[in-house]
């Protein structure tokens, strides 16, 4: 005989609906057993995957973060064997990434502030920190702002604040952060591709 | 890159030539094996041994700094053995173009050179053009003022005797690079250039880049798949940040930065957007004031309008001449007169040339604001060695941010591929996406504004509105916005766009303000398909490594650029074995010959082929005359490549001319500004680079103990030789010095090393990493840039950060 | 008894990414031992009671004029019949049937470390001052017995190292080796049917490591 | 049909993965024993069968890099005393193995065994999608239709098995980005990260066959927003999981084999999983691809 695909998938395929193990005669009481016991001492974990880009050089390869979706932290960083070009290696760095991440004690997790003469270090809170910047931007620009230069031409400029940065953010941060810095006037405006 | 990085499958031959993939772009050599697996010809041309050079086929080193020498004898050899492709040179190159008779080059020197501001007057460099203002060419290749006898002219100096007397490479190690390379001067063969900051980091920097590609362009490499020009970059979105204009001189998608002059929007406009008279010329660039139009609608929205010249006069403007690039921007604060600075995710106390000075000027300012993810040389400035804190008034805001991994986005790599990245955890403790750091930063700002000060108009007008419903960046909103928007009802030929439905692409762009678009080159990066950026599609139709539904390239998903080049006249491909591109005639229906079309990656442009000498369009349609330039007018120090010496050398003269350092070059003079040259207490060329352990100043991985294991201090590479001479033994500490300051390290004693005999003298040259500081860990060591010059090449302002002159001396007890 | 476990390590794939040698140290527990750079980038500088796998760099001139720069992931060959046992009469030192793993027990306190070390034609065993218990690869025999391959081939990301049936692994060796003498006509696997950690190198095993191919 | 030996040796893989999972988990040993015959006699009946007939399959690759699977209008031949044979041998295998299956089945046998035209009215009876004949048989035999159903798709399995095997070779190097099989266009029972790189592969829950697919994409909607993707495991077992799917509430169970050294047979792996294959259903996810084991009643 000769059968076509699809009843080539009706006579190996599905099981049908109202069909259950018990059906063949087979306890499955240890196994559901065996399940309910790894809920109650929780070693039932779950976690996402979530692709990303390497951090460090421009090869751009994949990576795999997976993250515990109850404690809400990373549990491994994998390169993304479906990834065109690294097609899941990574480089030493890249391999290291973990380390990077909230696992490394190293992280800056506090705003820090230092005062003129100090030796150390304050912690400050967010407000506090960007309300003082906002201000000293503010001074600094309205004490120095050139409006004509020396031709009379004029300019509307800011050459007393400097920026560079930053090759590491990302694209959606970069367009935000000149807009803003060029609607202050500034134009010394420079990153990492000048080095 | 032209091309990108899967592409490298696709070469025949491969140079590696001021970069060391192997340790610093890992994963590329997985396409360069690929490569070589299918008979590709691995080539490693540099100072010293790399692990590059372990894997290559064939290896020359050459002295740091002499690589128009070696590429310009490549050029001769070239000519010389008729190897170059002459269908291509004659076509799509300005190799017939006639130059004007003013054009000169005499010991060293172009003409139009003016000794007293040490700038060329390009217009002595300028075609000569018939009375339409067309380009006048010479189809023979044999007047003596076209450039292709030009070009043969110039580099007839570089004889392999002459080449290898300044570079110390011997005689047979050039020619079998040359040999090697040059086979790929034919249809069926696609040879391409890996190169990285040991090209940029010269006052030669940018015209050794061009002299590779005069190369590829005699050779037809250009626009070929395994073929183009390829610069690895460093960082993991240093595109995506040149792309979005984080410099000085450009405005997002590199359209030029308004200059004092151009006092409103017609006469910006006018000075950028450049003619053609050329009927055959697309001449993209008569574009530009589309793009610009759109970009400010995306700065200033709705307060963007015609009567207010779109906001051009909100923009900065910069006097004419004037640079802000980096070295100026030390130098200036150096001199006090930069007295507020935010240091965004950088390192300048440790990544910029003569760091001293860079850490003096730090301790000049007011105030610093240091965003990173790790504390830094930079934001501790003022703790570090040889500072006093008690007599520092630099007040330091130090921000944590989000990793990478904490925050959604996307960054472009080297091949220009924009991939979306996904948050997978918070940031931890107080650190904020810097996107969040930003939006309520200049919302203090503004509502400082809001009451009083200077010029408010630009800060109260910026569009500003990039957050979600919770308050938060949303950098799909703002991605939406770097793509663009049409402002009102739209019709383009049959289609009808909506008012607020985003641009499908960039040849959609308005030029009257109802279209934005933050960054004309991301237009159809997040358009009516969606995140193109985020796409995971594995289809590869040409079988090239294309990927064209894998996230998303600029410019319009073009995955190798000047493709239009791959083909011959009639549209068909070069070599049909790597078919990139193809024309294909339209059928006909019903007695009516449809129109005909490109198949394989997205073309550059529309356009039949050449051929069709009505509708047809030459390929490099981002020239102005639509042919590659061979002989290149643009630049401040040349339409040629020539060779000059780095600004310390160790030689007592050029051979090549009289004119000893590149002329056009901009020398600092300050208290801190010290170079020295052929001085005998600085006899030996220094120079800089990576490990793979360590990315960059080392901020993100000198924190990681496994990384910190394996490649723990400072060291030096030197030769046998040169430590026989210092009485240096392998594993000693060691003190290398310039005239801007001294770093301790180990000496590594190698073979990977060896002296160069250039002309009658011996030249040492040693190495280090610059990944190092004094932070952390304790006894690493400091950054190899306290040694380097703060001087740049005369275009880009690229510091010379890869030859100059040290001593290396044994340190007491230093073992 | 079945053939047993081997090791492949094709030098020729190697770009010393030293993965290896952390991923060796983080399965077993080894602690990253404080480093200097001793003149080379060869770190830690040698094997130790903490440190069971390193990568030796090495370099010199060659004929051609370049130099050479190899890199060769050194372990315990486990050898078929190794020379660590031979003062090894109450069992100190095991040879698993199963796998062919060599294990050195708690029990190697009591050997004389010198004439163990001495017998080790490649001198792999390392002894813990303290202690005076001797040290060195396991296979990752707890990996290896529990259906995992060890942690050092896991980690490679250029598939320099691979992890199998002996008698597979032997194929794959010849295989890799006869297209190798094309390009590098002095290829071979070392030692090949003495021990179960096979190296393939391109050129003289002595330039690799002094005691590449053993003593 | 196949000698002692080559069956032992053929055989092997799958008895060391069931074997393992009976030491690792005990729970488990009731089902696995329970399966055991027969997933061992599948694997010597397809083994035993001459490869199949392909002269009027012809793949048309056009079609089938546009997601047609190779199967999808092709025809096959299953040879009536072919048939006969795998069914006497896994028949026995059931009854030891399915006790309520014992006495049905061995009716089904002499059915088999006395009626001279029993595999002609069965062959047309299992293809067609009318289920009349085996409701008729079912009842004679005294089985549930469904559970005869089940028998009569594991009495076909060595045939699609073997089939796919021999149209595996002929494309290995196309491309193929479906979650569906790529030879017979069913959906796969396990996933199986494999080294080094932990590339995916899914194994298809009827004829066998192996293809590779995204690691980050539901193979059943092609849904690939991270956030609706999880993956549930034990801490104890980590290579061992259920991926699942919010978007579709689909689910499938995978292993991760970078580890190890001897990678388990897939039927027998999937088997092994079969508690989290209650863990996901009780969260209300629905198998992407049934099996013999993954019906599970609700818990």
């Amino acid at each position: 005989m000769t059968v076509s695909r699809r009843e080539f998938l009706a006579i190996s395929g599905a099981v049908g609906a109202g069909f259950a193990l018990s059906t063949l005669g087979i306890d499955m009481g240890p196994v559901k057993a065996y399940a309910e016991e790894l809920k109650k001492i929780d070693k039932m974990k779950s976690a996402t995957q979530s692709t990303t880009i390497c951090p460090y050089c421009a090869v751009g390869c994949g990576l795999i973060c997976s993250t515990d979706t109850k404690a809400k932290k990373i549990i491994n960083i994998e390169g993304d064997p479906d990834h065109p070009i690294n097609e899941g290696a990574l480089c030493a760095k890249g391999a290291s990434l973990f380390q990077t991440t909230a696992n490394n004690p190293n992280r800056l997790q506090k705003v820090l502030y230092r005062a003129p003469g100090s030796d150390k270090w304050q912690e400050k809170s967010w407000e506090w920190a960007l309300s003082e910047i906002a201000k000293r931007v503010k001074a600094t620009r309205d004490a120095n702002f050139i409006e004509k230069n020396a031709k009379g031409e004029v300019v509307n400029r800011v050459e007393a604040i400097a920026h560079v940065g930053s090759a590491a953010l990302d694209n959606e941060e970069l367009w935000p952060l000149q807009a803003m810095m060029r609607a202050l006037g500034l134009v010394y405006i420079e990153h990492q591709a000048r080095i | 890159m032209t091309n990108h990085w899967i592409d490298l499958k696709n070469s025949d031959c491969i140079l590696v030539m001021g970069s060391n993939a192997a340790a610093n772009h890992p994963i590329s050599m997985k396409w360069v094996q690929k490569a070589k697996d299918n008979g590709g010809i691995l080539i490693s041309v540099d100072p010293r041994y790399t692990q590059t050079s372990a894997k290559s086929d064939i290896y020359a080193a050459l002295r740091s700094g002499t690589d128009i020498p070696f590429l310009g004898g490549m050029i001769k050899y070239i000519l010389d053995n008729d190897k170059y492709f002459k269908d291509y040179v004659l076509n799509y190159t300005n190799a017939s173009f006639i130059v004007g008779p003013k054009y000169d080059f005499q010991d060293g020197l172009f003409a139009g050179y003016d000794p007293k501001t040490r700038k060329y007057d390009a217009t002595f460099w300028a075609f000569e053009r018939d009375q339409d203002s067309r380009v006048k060419r010479d189809t023979t290749l044999q007047n003596p003022n076209c450039v292709f006898q030009l070009l043969k002219k110039h580099y007839s100096r570089y004889t392999p005797e002459q080449v290898s007397s300044i570079t110390g490479t011997p005689v047979s190690d050039l020619l079998k690079v040359y040999e090697a390379y040059a086979s790929t001067g034919t249809k069926d063969k696609a040879g391409t250039i890996m190169y990285a900051m040991g090209w940029t980091q010269h006052t030669v920097g940018v015209q050794n880049i061009r002299t590779m590609s005069i190369i590829q362009l005699l050779l037809g490499n250009m626009g070929i798949a395994g073929g183009g020009v390829n610069a690895l970059r460093g960082e993991s979105n240093v595109q995506g940040s040149t792309d979005a204009a984080l410099l000085f001189h450009i405005l997002p998608g590199y359209l030029a930065y308004p200059r004092a002059n151009q006092t409103n929007l017609e006469t910006y406009l006018k000075a950028i957007t450049p003619k053609t008279a050329e009927p055959m010329s697309a001449n993209w660039p008569q574009n530009l004031p589309k793009y610009f139009v759109s970009l400010m609608k995306s700065f200033w929205g709705d307060k963007a309008t015609k009567e207010n010249d779109f906001g051009y006069g909100w923009l900065p403007k910069l006097d004419v001449g004037q640079n802000c690039s980096w070295l100026n921007l030390f130098d200036a604060m150096y001199d006090g007169k930069i007295k507020g600075f935010f240091s965004w995710g950088q390192n300048p106390a440790c990544s910029g040339a003569n760091a001293h000075k860079v850490r003096q000027g730090l301790a000049k300012l007011d105030w610093l604001v240091n965003v990173n993810i790790f504390d830094s040389e930079t934001g501790s400035f003022w703790k570090g060695p040889g500072m006093d804190p008690k007599n520092i008034k630099t007040e330091v805001f130090m921000l944590p941010c989000a990793a990478s991994i904490e925050k959604e986005g996307s960054i472009s790599n080297s091949g220009r591929w924009a991939q979306w990245r996904y948050k997978a955890v918070d940031a931890p403790g107080m650190a904020k996406p810097d996107g969040d750091i930003m939006v309520e930063l200049f919302d203090k700002i503004r509502g400082l504004y809001k009451k009083n000060g200077k010029f408010t108009d630009p800060i109260l007008n910026l569009k500003w509105d990039y957050v979600n419903e919770k308050g938060h960046f949303d950098p799909h909103k703002m991605a939406k916005e770097v793509n663009g928007f049409f402002l009102k009802d739209t019709k383009i030929g049959e289609t009808e766009y909506k008012k607020g439905t985003p641009v499908p692409g960039f040849a959609m762009l308005q030029a009257d303000g109802s279209t934005s678009s933050g960054n004309w080159i991301y237009c159809q990066s997040y358009n009516a398909a969606g995140n193109n950026m985020a796409r995971r599609k594995k289809e590869d139709p040409t079988g090239l490594g294309l990927f064209p539904e894998w996230a998303w390239a600029w410019p319009v998903n073009r995955r190798i650029i000047y493709n239009r080049a791959s083909v011959d006249l009639n549209g068909q491909p070069w070599n049909p074995k790597r078919s990139l591109l193809k024309w294909v005639e339209g059928q006909e229906v019903d007695g009516k010959k449809q129109p005909g079309k490109w198949v394989g990656d997205v073309p550059d442009g529309p356009w039949p082929p050449m051929s069709d000498t009505k509708a047809g369009r030459y390929p490099f349609i981002m020239k102005p005359d639509g042919l590659a330039s061979i002989f290149g007018p643009g630049l401040v120090d040349g339409p040629f490549p020539e060779h000059y010496e780095p600004l310390e050398c160790p030689v007592p003269k050029n051979l090549l001319s009289g004119q000893f350092i590149n002329p056009t070059i901009k020398i600092f003079s300050g208290a801190m500004d010290k170079h020295l040259t052929c001085d005998p207490r600085f006899p030996f060329v220094g120079t800089t680079y990576r490990v793979t352990e360590h990315w960059q100043t080392g901020i993100m991985t000198r924190w990681q103990p496994w990384l910190i294991e394996a490649e723990p201090q400072m060291f030096v590479e030197m030769s046998e030789e040169l430590a026989k001479l210092r009485g240096i033994k392998n594993g000693e500490k060691v003190k290398v010095s310039s005239i801007r300051g001294v770093v301790e390290a180990v000496a590594i004693v190698t073979t990977r090393f060896k002296p160069f005999q250039v002309g009658d003298v011996t030249v040492h040259q040693v190495g280090m990493p610059w990944c190092f500081g004094w932070m952390v860990p304790k006894d690493g060591g400091e950054s190899a840039n306290l040694l380097t010059p703060n001087v740049g090449d005369p275009n880009t302002m690229i510091p010379e950060s890869k030859a100059f002159m040290v001593n290396v001396t044994r340190m007491e007890g230093g073992a | 008894m079945s053939e047993g476990y081997s090791i492949l390590v094709d030098t020729s794939k190697c770009t010393a990414c030293r993965g290896c040698q952390i991923a060796c140290k983080q399965w077993n527990g080894l602690p990253g031992t404080k480093t200097k750079n001793e003149g080379t980038h060869e770190n830690p500088m040698d094997l130790s009671a903490d440190t069971w796998k390193i990568l030796r760099f090495s370099e010199g001139p060659s004929k051609n004029g370049n130099p050479f720069w190899y890199f060769f992931s050194e372990q315990c060959r486990h050898c078929m019949s190794p020379g660590c046992m031979a003062e090894a009469e109450k069992g100190e030192i095991i040879q698993d049937e199963k796998t062919g793993a060599v294990i050195f027990t708690p029990k190697t306190k009591s050997l004389n470390y010198e004439a163990t070390r001495e017998g080790c034609p490649y001198d792999i065993p390392r002894q813990n001052p303290k202690t005076k218990e001797l040290f060195k690869c396991s296979m990752c025999f707890d990996r290896i017995t529990n259906n995992m391959i060890p942690a050092c081939v896991k980690s490679c990301p250029t598939g320099a190292m691979t992890f199998g049936e002996r008698p597979k692994i032997l194929e794959t060796a010849k295989a890799r080796v006869q297209e190798l003498t094309k390009r590098f006509p002095k290829a071979k696997a070392l030692n090949a049917d003495d021990v179960r950690t096979i190296y393939i190198v391109t050129d003289d095993p002595q330039k690799y490591w002094k005691l590449a191919a053993g003593k | 049909m196949v000698s002692d030996e080559t069956s032992k040796k053929i055989t092997g893989s799958i008895r060391d993965s069931l074997e393992k999972t009976k030491k690792d988990i005990p729970q488990l040993a009731g089902v696995v024993d329970a399966f055991e015959h027969l997933l061992v006699k599948r694997t010597i009946a397809k083994f035993a069968l001459p490869t199949p007939n392909f002269s009027n399959v012809t793949i048309d690759f056009a079609r089938f890099s546009q997601g047609v699977p190779v199967l999808d209008d092709g025809k096959i031949d299953i040879e009536k005393d072919s048939f006969r044979k795998v069914a006497l041998l896994l028949l026995p295998a059931m009854r030891k193995g399915f006790p309520k299956l014992d006495a049905p089945l061995s009716r089904f046998e002499s059915f088999i065994n006395e009626s001279e035209t029993a595999i002609d009215q069965l062959l047309p009876a299992i293809e067609s999608t009318d289920s009349t004949v085996l409701d008729e048989l079912a009842r004679n035999l005294d089985i549930s239709p469904t559970a005869l159903q089940f028998v009569c798709s594991e009495l076909a399995k060595p045939f699609t098995e073997k089939i796919a095997e021999a149209i595996a070779p002929l494309i290995q190097d196309v491309t193929w980005l479906k979650g569906y099989c790529p030879v017979c266009g069913a959906w796969p029972e396990l996933s199986s990260w494999k080294g080094p790189e932990g590339r995916r592969f899914l194994n298809c829950s009827v004829c066998g066959h192996e293809w590779t697919y995204m690691r980050t994409q539901c193979p059943f909607c092609e849904n690939s927003d991270n956030a609706k993707l999880e993956i549930i495991f034990s801490e104890d077992r980590k290579f061992e999981h259920a991926e699942l799917c919010h978007e579709c509430m689909k689910y499938i169970v995978g292993l991760d084999t970078r580890n190890m050294v001897n990678l388990p047979h897939p039927s027998a792996a999937s088997l092994g999983l079969i508690y989290l294959d209650f863990l996901a259903q009780e969260r209300g996810f629905a198998p992407g691809a049934t099996s013999a084991w993954n019906v599970l009643e609700k818990i």
